[in-house]
C-alpha cells in the first residue's frame, strides 16, 4: 500500500517549495488583484501540503492540526481580501494593483 | 544640600513664571529669583573649603543598576563656575529689562531653565548626568534664540542646534564606552571614570569623541561656524548666555573629564589640538579686523579668546590651566559686558554696522566709559580680569611651547587692532544723524555695569581669591597626567 | 491567559453594545474594560503559568508587555472620542475589531508555541486589513488597505513557510523542544532549518517595518486613518518586536551567531534609511512613518544585543516609543481636522494659538529625537547601553548618526510651530483632551526623570 | 617707609578716580587742585624717598669700598611688598615696589617733570571742554608711569608698561572727534603692543629660566650665568623687543610721530620725557642681564645708532614744529639706546635725565608758540616770534642749546659721555654719532631761526592774536630751563673736575654689570679734549650753516607739492616708510582678513558644514524615491531582499 510516507521526504519538500515558487512568481508579475490572491493561496496550501507531509514523517499531528488552523485562518484572510478586492473595484473601477499609487515617496 | 538647591531653585522659578501674567511682574520675580540663586551660591562659596574634597556633596541613588547615581558636589572649578553662571544670570536679566520681548514669562523662564541646566552641568559628578545637564541646557538656549532672534533666525539657530548636538552625541557615545571600561561594578561616577583603563587605541578614540563634542561647543577652529552666525542671530540674552556661560561648558568639560580619562591620548595629541586652537586665534583675529556688525566682530573676537583658553588647557601646565579657568570666568565677564554695550547702541540707534555709527561718545560719555574698560578687559590690558588669565595662559602655553606661545601671543596685538578700531568707528569721530539722538546711559543701566565693571577690575587687582580656590582642584587634573 | 480572555470577552461585548444600539457606551466600557484587563495582567506578575501545552507562556515578559500594549490601547482609545466626533455610522466594528486586534498581539507576546505565534500574528493582521480601510470612502484608505493586505498576506505566506520549514526540522512547534532540538544540533544546523528562521524573522520583520521589508510602512501609515495609524506604529510594531525577541530568546539563544549579522545589518540599514528618508519629508503623518521605521531599527538593537538587560531597555523602549508616538498623533488629530491636512505649513504658530498643543507636541518629537531628560533619551541610552555591553560599538555609532539626523525633521515641526508665523487657525480642542494629551507628556518626562520604576522590572 | 612709597604711585590713583568718576561735575577749580596737586604731593614723597635713599647711599658709600658685595645690597635697595597679586606654586608675583637709585631717579623725572607739565596744562587746557577728563587721564598716566618704575619684578613693571601704553593712546586721541588723531592714538597703541608681546615672552622665557620674575631674584642668578648664554640672549632681544616699541626705535618708530596729534603738554610729558624712556630705563634696570649678552649690546647699539641718524635725518626737512621735535626725540633716544648698547648705562640714565628736562622745555615751548598761534604748528608759517614771545623765545633758545650740545648747557655733558663710550668701542660708530648730533645742531637750531628770527610769515589774524602765555605757562618754561641749563651738574665728568654725582649714584645698580663687563677703555684727557673739541666745531659750522641759510637769507620754504630732488623728496617724506608699512603690513593683513572670510570661512569651512547637511538632505530625497507607491515593486524589492538574506546566510 502506498502510504504518504513510501514517498522521500524530499520530494515533498521539493514539490512543495515548487509550487511555493510558482505562487510567490504569480504574485510578483501579475496585476490583477483576484489573481494574487489566488496565487497566495497557492502559496498557503504548499505550505499546508508541507505541513501534511512532516507531520506524517514526523509522526506527530500537531502539523495536520496546524493545517486546519491555516485553513481558518486563510479562509478569513481570503474573505477580507476579497471585500477589499470589491472596495478597490468600487471606487477605481479596476482591480489592478498598480492603479493605486498615490500614496508614494 | 545647597548643590541641589542651586539646580532645583532656577527650576522652580521657572515654572513659576509661567503662571505670572503682568510683564512687569515677571521682570521682577526672574530678577529676584536669580538673585536669590546667586546668593545661594555666595553661600556655597563661603561654606567652600579648599583643602577638603567633599565639597557640598549630595549623592542619591537614581538609576543605580546602570552605574548612575545624582551625584552633585563641587570643587574649585565648578564653584568657580557656578558663581560665573549665577553671578552673570541676573545681569542678563536685568539687561533684557530694556526689551519688552513678546512672550516675557516664555523668555524669563526659559532664561531660568537654562541657568539650571547650566549649574547641572557645573556641579554633577557623575557622567551621565553631566551629559543630561549639557543637552538639557541646548533645548532652552535654542528656544530663546530661535524665538527671540534677528533675521534668518530658523536657518541660523537650527545649524547651531544640529551642529552642536551631533558633537554631544559623539561624547555620549564616548561616555557609553567608557562606561565600560570602567572598574567593576561600573559606574558614571567621575572617580570611576577617571578609574576606567583604556588601552591607547581606545584613548584615541574616546579622546577624539570628547574633544569633538567639546570643540564643537568652544568652539575650536574649524567647528567653529555655527558661532558667528548664532551669536549675531540670537538676541542680546542669547548671545550672552551662550557665549557668556554656555560655551565655557566645553572647555569645563575638557578639564573635567577628557583630560583625567584619556591623560595619554591627550598629551598625544596635544599639541594637535594646541595647533588648532592658534590657527583658530589667529584666523579668528584675521577676520575680525573687517567684520562690520559690532557682533559679528565680536563673536569672532570670542573665537579667538577661547581658542587661548583651549590651547592653554592642553598646554597641560598648572599656569596655563589657572589661566583656563581664571579666563574662563573673565571671558564670561567682558563678552556678556560688550554684548550689552552692544545691544545698548543697536537699541538707541537701530543699528549696530559700525559703518553706520560714530560719535556716541559725544552724546553718551558714561557709555563710552563702560565700553572702553569693558574692552580693555578683553583685550587683556594689566589689573584688567583679562590679562591675568591671558598671562598665565601665554606663561603656561610658552612654557609648553616658545614657538606656540609666541604665535598665539598674536592675540594681544590683534585684539587691539580690531577692538580698537570697532571703538574707534563707532564712540569716537563726528557724531552722524544715525548717533545724533543717542542717550546715555541711565541709571538703571548703570546698574547692570556696575557689577560688570567691578569684576573686571577687582578679578584683574586681586585675582588671589580665584586663583587660590582652583588651585587644588587644577593640580589634581595634572596629576592624572603624571 | 486572563488577559487575551478577558480582551476577547470585550471584544464580543462591544460588538453587542453595537447591537444593543447603545454607541455612547462603547468608549466608556471599552476603557473600563481596558483598565481591567490591565489590572488582570498585572495580577500575573511574577507568577509563571503556562496554558494548553504550553500554547501559552505566562511569565513576566509578557505581562510586562502586555501592559504596554494594553496601555498604549487605553492611550489611543481615548483619543478615539474626538476623533470620532460627528461620525454617525455605528463604531462598534471599528472598536470590536481594535480590541481584537488588540488581542491578537497580546498573543504575540505570550505565545510558546509558533501555531500561536501565527494565531496571534494573523488575527492581529486580518483586524489591520479591515481598520485600515475602515475610511471607506476615502481612496487613500483604500490604497492603503490594498497594500497592507497584499504586502501583509504575501509576507505571512512566507512566515507560514519557514514555520514549516522549523517543523520539518525539528519536528516541534513548541518553542521549549525546539530550543531543545537547537542545543542538540551543537552548532551543526540543518539549511532547511536556516532557512525556516530567516524565514520567521522575515516574517516579523515586514510587522515591525524593518528593511527591506518596510515599504508598505509609509504609504499605509499615511492612508489608513490616523487613529488606526496610531495603533499600527505602536501597538502592532510593539507586539511583533517582542514576539520576534521572544522567539529567540526561547529558541535561539544557542545560534545567536547565526542570525546576529543579518539582524545587525537590517538595523543598520533601517535606523540609516529611516532617518534619512524622513528628512524631506512634507508631513507630520508620512514623517512620523519614517521616524517609527527609524525606531524599529533602535528597537531590532536590543534584540541584536540580546542580554538579560535588553529586555528592560525594549520594555523602556517601546514604552516611551509608544506615548510620545500616540501623544504625537493625537496631535496629528487635531491638525488633520483643522486644517484638512497635514503638512508642516499647517502647524504654523501653533505656539501662539494653542501653546499647550505645542508644548505636547515638542516635548514629544524631543522625546522621540531622545533628547534629554525625557523618556526617549532615558530608553535609547539604556539601549545604546545594551549594545554596547556587547560590544556592538559601530551599530551603536550608526544609531547615534540617525540620531544626529532625525533631529533634522523632528526639529521641523517644532520649528514651525514657534518661529513661523501664525495661519490665524486655532485648534479647537475639548477639554478632556487636552488633559489626555497633557498627561501623556507628563509621562514621558516622568518616565525620563524616575526611568528606574521600569528598568529594574525584568 | 613702605608707607610713603605707596603713596607716590597711589596719590594720583586717586587723583584720576576721583577725576574720572565726577569728570562731568567737578568744577575746572577743583580739578586744577587735584590734578597736579596730587602730582605735587608724590614729588615731595619722591623727594624724600630721594633723600633717604641718598643717606643710605652715603653710607654705602662709606662703608664699602667693593660695590660688587651684595651683602650692603639692601642698604641702598628697599622693596616693598604690598600684596600677592599673581600666586600659582612657583609663580610668585607680588605686587611690590623696589626702590633703589635708580628708580629715586626716575620717580623724580616722572613726578617733578610731570607736575611742570601739569601746572603748564592748566594754561594750556583752559579752555577746552574735557579739562577734567584731561587731568584724569594725566593722572592716570602718573600713577602708570611710577608702577612701571617702582615696580620689583617685571610683572609690575609691565602693568606700568602697557598703563602708559593705554593713557598714550586715550592722549593722543584727547580730540577724538577727529578721527585723524584716533588713528593716530591706534597706530601708537597697536605698534606698542608689538612691542609689548616681546616684552611678554621675555618675561616668560625670563621665568622659565629663572623661576622668578623678581628683579632681585633673576639678577642674582643671572650674575652666575656665563657671558654670551643663549637663553640670556633671546630674553634680552625679546625684551628689547619691547622697548623698541615703547621708544620708538626702528623699526618701531612711526607712532611717534604721529602721536603729536595730542595736545601739546601730552607729547612733552609722555612721548618726549617719560613714557619713550621706558625702555631705556627698562635695560638700565635689567643691565646685568645685557652685558651678559654681548650681541644684543651690539643689536641695540646698531639699533641706537640707525635711528639716531635716520630720525635726526628726517627731522632736517620737516615743518610741523611738533614733528620736528618728535623726530628728534626718536633721534636723541636712539643716543641713549647707543649709550645702552656700548655699556654705558650711566650715559644713557644721563642723557635720559637732560633729555626729559630740555626736550619737556622745548615741547612746552613749541606749545606756547602753538597756543600763541592760534592752533598753528607749521613753522613756514611762523618767523620773527622773538619780540612777541621773550619768555618763550628765551626758554626755547636754552633748550635748543641743550639739545645741540653746546656747552655747557645739560645736553653737552650727557651727549658727550656717551660719544665718549661709543669712541671707545668704535671709531666708525663714533663719527656717524656725531653726525647725527650734527644733523640735531642743524634742524633744531633751523627750527629756531625759523620760528623766532626774522619776519612773521602767518595770517594777520594771528598776527593780531599773538600773545605771550600767561604766567602759569611760563613759570614752567622758566623752570625747565633751569633744570635744562643746569641739569649737567649731575654728572659733571671728571675732566672738567666734576665729581660725576650720577655716575656714584647709579653705581650700585650697575655693579654687577661693571665688574662682568669689559672694561672701559681708559682714554687719555687728551684724546678726550680732541674729541670734544671736533664735536663741538662741526655743531658751531652747522649752527653757522643754518644762520646763513635761514636768518640771513631770505628762507626758501617750499610747499609740500612743490618739485624737490629725489633724495630730499624721499626724506621729507620721512622714507616713505608710512607708505611702506601700509604696503607690506596694513593692506596684506586686511586682504588676508578678506580673503579668509569671504573664501576659507564662507566658500570653504561653512560650506563643507553646510555641505554635510546638505548631503544628507540630498540621500534623503534621493533615497524616498525607492518608495515608489507601485505594490508590485515592493514586493518585487522585497523577494529580492528575501532571496538574499537566504542566499547569504545559508548557501555561503
Amino acid at each position: 500500500m502506498i502510504t504518504l510516507t513510501s514517498i522521500p521526504i524530499h520530494y515533498y519538500l521539493v514539490f512543495c517549495s515548487v509550487l511555493f515558487s510558482i505562487g510567490v512568481v504569480g504574485v510578483l508579475i501579475k496585476r490583477n488583484a483576484l489573481v494574487i490572491l489566488m496565487s497566495i493561496e497557492l502559496m498557503i496550501n504548499s505550505i499546508n501540503l508541507l505541513l501534511a507531509a512532516f507531520s506524517a514523517y514526523n509522526n506527530d499531528p500537531a502539523g495536520q492540526i496546524f493545517v486546519f488552523f491555516i485553513m481558518v485562518v486563510a479562509a478569513a484572510e481570503v474573505a477580507i481580501g476579497l471585500a477589499i478586492v470589491v472596495l478597490i473595484y468600487r471606487t477605481t473601477h479596476s482591480i489592478d494593483i498598480n492603479v493605486l499609487n498615490k500614496l508614494k515617496w | 544640600m545647597l548643590t541641589v538647591i542651586l539646580i532645583l531653585l532656577p527650576l522652580l522659578l521657572s515654572l513659576i513664571i509661567i503662571a505670572i501674567r503682568r510683564e512687569k511682574a515677571i521682570r521682577q520675580f526672574a530678577l529676584a529669583g536669580s538673585l536669590i540663586e546667586f546668593g545661594v551660591a555666595v553661600a556655597a562659596f563661603i561654606q567652600y573649603k579648599t583643602s577638603c574634597h567633599c565639597n557640598l556633596l549630595f549623592t542619591a541613588d537614581w538609576l543605580s543598576t546602570l552605574g548612575v547615581s545624582l551625584k552633585f558636589g563641587m570643587d574649585g572649578i565648578s564653584l568657580l563656575m557656578v558663581m560665573l553662571t549665577t553671578f552673570l544670570v541676573p545681569v542678563i536679566i536685568l539687561a533684557s529689562f530694556r526689551h519688552s520681548y513678546h512672550r516675557p514669562a516664555a523668555f524669563y523662564s526659559l532664561i531660568l531653565l537654562m541657568e539650571m541646566a547650566l549649574t547641572g552641568v557645573f556641579v554633577s559628578f557623575d557622567g551621565l548626568v553631566f551629559y543630561i545637564f549639557w543637552e538639557l541646557a541646548l533645548i532652552p538656549a535654542y528656544f530663546i534664540c530661535a524665538v527671540w532672534g534677528g533675521n534668518d533666525r530658523i536657518r541660523i539657530t537650527f545649524k547651531f542646534f544640529i551642529y552642536t548636538f551631533t558633537g554631544s552625541l559623539f561624547m555620549l557615545v564616548a561616555l557609553l564606552y567608557l562606561y565600560f571600561k570602567t572598574p567593576l561594578p561600573h559606574s558614571f561616577d567621575f572617580q570611576w571614570l577617571y578609574a576606567a583603563t583604556l588601552t591607547p587605541v581606545e584613548q584615541t578614540w574616546i579622546f577624539g569623541a570628547f574633544f569633538l563634542a567639546f570643540a564643537i561647543k568652544i568652539p575650536i577652529f574649524p567647528l567653529h561656524t555655527w558661532q558667528p552666525d548664532t551669536y549675531s542671530g540670537a538676541p542680546a540674552a542669547g548671545s550672552m548666555l551662550l557665549a557668556g556661560i554656555m560655551l565655557k561648558m566645553g572647555i569645563y568639560g575638557m578639564i573635567r573629564w577628557m583630560i583625567p580619562v584619556c591623560h595619554e591620548a591627550v598629551q598625544q595629541y596635544a599639541s594637535v589640538a594646541i595647533i588648532l586652537a592658534i590657527t583658530g586665534i589667529v584666523y579668528a583675529s584675521v577676520i575680525a579686523i573687517r567684520q562690520s556688525d559690532m557682533k559679528r566682530l565680536v563673536a569672532y573676537s570670542s573665537i579667538a579668546h577661547v581658542g587661548l583658553i583651549a590651547a592653554g588647557v592642553f598646554a597641560l601646565t598648572p599656569n596655563a590651566m589657572e589661566g583656563a579657568v581664571i579666563q574662563m570666568v573673565s571671558h564670561g565677564i567682558n563678552i556678556v559686558g560688550l554684548f550689552i554695550v552692544i545691544d545698548i547702541i543697536e537699541q538707541r540707534t537701530g543699528t549696530r554696522t559700525i559703518g553706520s555709527l560714530g560719535g556716541i561718545a559725544v552724546k553718551a560719555p558714561r557709555l563710552a566709559i563702560v565700553f572702553m574698560i569693558i574692552l580693555l578687559g578683553s583685550i587683556a590690558l594689566p589689573l584688567t580680569n583679562g590679562f591675568i588669565g591671558e598671562f598665565l595662559l601665554l606663561l603656561g602655553l610658552f612654557e609648553y611651547s616658545m614657538v606656540f606661545a609666541a604665535i598665539a601671543g598674536l592675540t594681544i596685538i590683534f585684539s587691539a587692532v580690531y577692538m580698537l578700531w570697532m571703538y574707534q568707528r563707532t564712540m569716537l569721530g563726528k557724531t552722524n544723524e544715525t548717533t545724533e539722538k543717542i542717550s546715555d546711559l541711565s541709571w538703571s543701566e548703570m546698574a547692570v555695569f556696575v557689577p560688570l565693571v567691578i569684576m573686571i577690575i577687582w578679578i584683574g587687582l586681586f585675582p588671589g581669591l580665584f586663583l587660590d580656590v582652583a588651585l587644588p582642584d587644577v593640580m589634581q587634573v595634572l596629576n592624572y597626567i603624571k | 491567559m486572563t488577559t487575551i480572555i478577558s480582551l476577547t470577552i470585550l471584544g464580543v461585548l462591544v460588538l453587542f453594545l453595537g447591537i444593543m444600539k447603545k454607541q455612547s457606551w462603547l468608549l466608556p466600557v471599552i476603557l473600563l474594560g481596558l483598565v481591567v484587563s490591565m489590572g488582570l495582567t498585572i495580577m500575573d506578575w511574577n507568577t509563571f503559568k503556562v496554558y494548553y501545552h504550553e500554547m501559552i507562556v505566562v511569565d513576566n515578559v509578557s505581562v510586562a508587555f502586555s501592559t504596554v500594549l494594553i496601555f498604549s490601547a487605553f492611550l489611543i482609545f481615548s483619543l478615539a472620542s474626538h476623533y470620532y466626533r460627528g461620525v454617525q455610522r455605528p463604531l462598534d466594528d471599528i472598536f470590536g475589531v481594535m480590541i481584537f486586534a488588540l488581542a491578537g498581539a497580546v498573543m504575540m507576546t505570550s505565545y510558546g508555541n509558533l501555531i500561536m505565534l501565527f494565531l496571534g500574528i494573523e488575527t492581529l493582521s486580518i483586524a489591520l486589513y479591515v481598520l485600515a480601510g475602515s475610511h471607506k470612502e476615502a481612496i487613500t484608505s483604500n490604497e492603503a488597505t490594498l497594500k497592507y493586505f497584499l504586502l501583509g498576506s504575501f509576507l505571512s505566506g512566507f512566515l507560514l513557510f519557514g514555520i514549516a520549514l522549523i517543523y520539518g526540522s525539528s519536528g516541534t512547534f513548541d518553542l521549549q523542544k525546539i530550543s531543545v532540538y537547537v542545543s542538540s544540533c551543537a552548532g551543526d544546523y540543518p539549511p532547511m532549518f536556516l532557512a525556516g528562521l530567516f524565514l520567521l524573522i522575515i516574517g516579523l520583520a515586514f510587522k515591525i517595518a524593518i528593511v527591506p521589508f518596510h515599504f508598505w510602512a509609509p504609504d499605509v501609515y499615511e492612508g489608513t486613518p490616523t487613529l488606526l495609524t496610531a495603533f499600527m506604529a505602536t501597538v502592532v510594531k510593539t507586539a511583533s518586536i517582542v514576539a520576534m525577541f521572544r522567539f529567540f530568546t526561547h529558541t535561539f539563544q544557542g545560534i545567536h551567531g547565526a542570525w546576529e549579522t543579518t539582524i545587525w545589518v537590517m538595523a543598520a540599514f533601517t535606523i540609516l534609511l529611516g532617518n534619512l528618508t524622513g528628512v524631506y519629508q512634507p508631513n507630520l503623518k508620512r514623517m512620523l512613518a519614517y521616524s517609527s521605521i527609524s525606531h524599529s531599527g533602535y528597537m531590532l538593537l536590543a534584540v541584536v544585543a540580546f542580554s538579560p538587560m535588553s529586555e528592560n531597555a525594549l520594555l523602556l523602549y517601546t514604552l516611551s516609543y509608544s506615548i510620545a508616538t500616540i501623544s504625537a498623533f493625537g496631535i496629528l488629530i487635531l491638525i488633520r481636522e483643522a486644517h484638512g491636512n497635514d503638512y508642516f505649513s499647517s502647524l504654523n504658530g501653533m505656539a501662539k494659538t494653542n501653546p499647550l498643543e505645542a508644548f505636547c507636541l515638542t516635548v514629544a518629537m524631543l522625546s522621540l529625537a531622545g533628547i534629554p531628560p525625557l523618556a526617549g533619551f532615558m530608553a535609547k541610552y539604556y539601549l545604546f547601553t545594551t549594545a554596547l555591553e556587547k560590544g556592538l560599538v559601530w551599530l551603536v555609532i550608526v544609531a547615534i548618526a540617525g540620531s544626529a539626523i532625525s533631529v533634522a525633521y523632528y526639529f521641523k515641526p517644532i520649528m514651525a510651530m514657534y518661529l513661523k508665523e501664525s495661519n490665524g487657525v486655532k485648534l479647537e480642542v475639548e477639554t478632556s483632551y487636552k488633559v489626555h494629551l497633557f498627561f501623556m507628556t507628563m509621562l514621558i518626562i516622568l518616565i525620563g526623570l524616575l526611568p528606574f520604576l521600569l528598568i529594574g522590572l525584568l | 617707609m613702605t608707607e610713603i612709597i605707596i603713596l607716590i604711585p597711589l596719590l594720583p590713583l586717586l587723583g584720576f578716580l576721583i577725576l574720572g568718576i565726577g569728570f562731568r561735575t567737578i568744577p575746572k577749580k577743583w580739578t586744577t587742585l587735584i590734578g597736579p596737586g596730587t602730582i605735587l604731593l608724590s614729588f615731595i614723597l619722591s623727594l624724600i624717598t630721594f633723600i633717604n635713599t641718598l643717606s643710605n647711599h652715603q653710607i654705602f658709600i662709606f662703608s664699602n669700598q667693593h660695590i660688587s658685595t651684595s651683602a650692603h645690597q639692601h642698604i641702598y635697595t628697599s622693596s616693598h611688598y604690598l600684596f600677592p597679586w599673581i600666586h600659582i606654586g612657583p609663580l610668585d608675583i607680588p605686587f611690590a615696589f623696589l626702590v633703589d637709585p635708580l628708580s629715586c631717579l626716575m620717580l623724580l623725572i616722572v613726578t617733578g617733570v610731570g607736575f611742570i607739565i601739569h601746572v603748564y596744562s592748566v594754561g594750556y587746557m583752559k579752555d577746552d571742554p574735557g579739562f577734567n577728563r584731561f587731568f584724569a587721564y594725566m593722572n592716570l598716566f602718573v600713577f602708570s608711569m611710577l608702577l612701571l618704575v617702582l615696580g620689583a619684578n617685571y610683572p609690575i613693571m609691565f602693568i606700568g608698561w602697557e598703563g602708559v601704553g593705554l593713557c598714550s593712546y586715550l592722549l593722543i586721541g584727547f580730540w577724538f572727534k577727529n578721527q585723524e588723531f584716533n588713528n593716530a592714538a591706534k597706530k601708537a597703541f597697536i605698534m606698542n603692543r608689538i612691542g609689548d608681546l616681546g616684552f611678554l615672552l621675555g618675561m616668560f622665557l625670563i621665568f622659565t629660566t629663572f623661576n622668578t620674575l623678581s628683579f632681585e631674584q633673576v639678577f642674582a642668578q643671572a650674575k652666575s650665568m656665563p657671558m654670551g648664554d643663549a637663553t640670556i640672549l633671546a630674553i634680552t632681544l625679546l625684551l628689547f623687543v619691547g622697548a623698541v616699541g615703547k621708544s620708538a626705535q626702528i623699526p618701531l618708530y612711526t607712532w611717534l610721530p604721529d602721536a603729536m596729534a595730542g595736545p601739546t603738554p601730552v607729547s612733552a610729558l609722555i612721548h618726549a620725557a617719560t613714557m619713550v624712556t621706558a625702555g631705556v630705563y627698562m635695560i638700565a634696570r635689567s643691565n646685568i642681564l645685557y652685558v651678559l649678552a654681548p650681541t644684543t649690546m651690539a643689536v641695540i647699539g646698531i639699533t641706537g645708532l640707525a635711528t639716531a641718524l635716520f630720525a635726526a635725518s628726517i627731522a632736517i626737512f620737516q615743518n610741523d614744529i611738533k614733528k620736528i621735535l618728535a623726530y628728534s626725540t626718536i633721534s636723541q633716544l636712539g643716543y641713549m639706546f647707543v649709550g645702552l648698547g656700548v655699556g654705558a648705562f650711566t650715559g644713557a640714565m644721563f642723557h635720559l635725565t637732560t633729555h626729559a628736562f630740555f626736550k619737556a622745555l622745548l615741547f612746552l615751548g613749541a606749545g606756547s608758540v602753538i597756543h600763541a598761534m592760534g592752533g598753528e604748528q607749521d613753522i613756514r608759517n611762523m618767523g620773527g616770534l622773538r619780540n612777541k614771545l621773550p619768555k618763550t623765545w628765551w626758554t626755547f633758545l636754552i633748550g635748543t642749546i641743550a639739545i645741540a650740545g653746546i656747552p655747557p648747557l645739560s645736553g653737552f655733558f650727557s651727549k658727550d659721555e656717551i660719544l665718549l663710550h661709543l669712541f671707545g668701542h668704535s671709531g666708525p660708530m663714533w663719527v656717524i654719532a656725531v653726525t647725527g648730533s650734527l644733523m640735531t645742531a642743524f634742524y633744531m637750531f633751523r627750527l629756531l631761526y625759523l620760528t623766532f628770527f626774522r619776519n612773521f610769515r602767518g595770517t594777520d589774524e594771528q598776527l593780531h592774536h599773538l600773545h605771550e602765555s600767561p604766567p602759569v605757562m611760563t613759570t614752567p618754561l622758566i623752570v625747565l630751563a633751569m633744570l635744562a641749563a643746569v641739569g649737567g651738574l649731575l654728572n659733571i665728568p671728571e675732566i672738567f673736575g666734576g665729581g660725576s654725582w650720577l655716575s656714584d649714584f647709579l653705581a650700585p645698580v650697575f655693579a654687577d654689570a661693571a665688574a662682568i663687563a669689559v672694561p672701559p677703555v681708559l682714554m687719555s684727557p687728551a684724546t678726550e679734549w680732541l674729541l670734544m673739541g671736533m664735536t663741538l666745531a662741526g655743531v658751531g659750522v652747522m649752527v653757522f650753516l643754518a644762520w646763513n641759510r635761514y636768518v640771513k637769507q631770505q628762507p626758501q620754504l617750499l610747499p609740500d607739492s612743490a618739485r624737490r630732488p629725489f633724495p630730499v623728496k624721499l626724506i621729507s617724506k620721512k622714507y616713505y616708510i608710512d607708505e611702506l608699512y601700509d604696503l607690506i603690513i596694513s593692506k596684506p593683513v586686511l586682504r588676508m582678513s578678506r580673503f579668509l572670510h569671504e573664501v576659507v570661512e564662507l566658500r570653504l569651512i561653512d560650506r563643507m558644514v553646510n555641505g554635510v547637511g546638505n548631503m544628507v538632505v540630498w540621500t534623503g530625497n534621493t533615497v524616498r524615491f525607492i518608495q515608489t507607491g507601485n505594490v508590485g515593486f515592493y514586493m518585487f524589492i522585497m523577494i529580492l531582499g528575501i532571496i538574499l538574506i537566504l542566499f547569504l546566510n545559508i548557501l555561503i
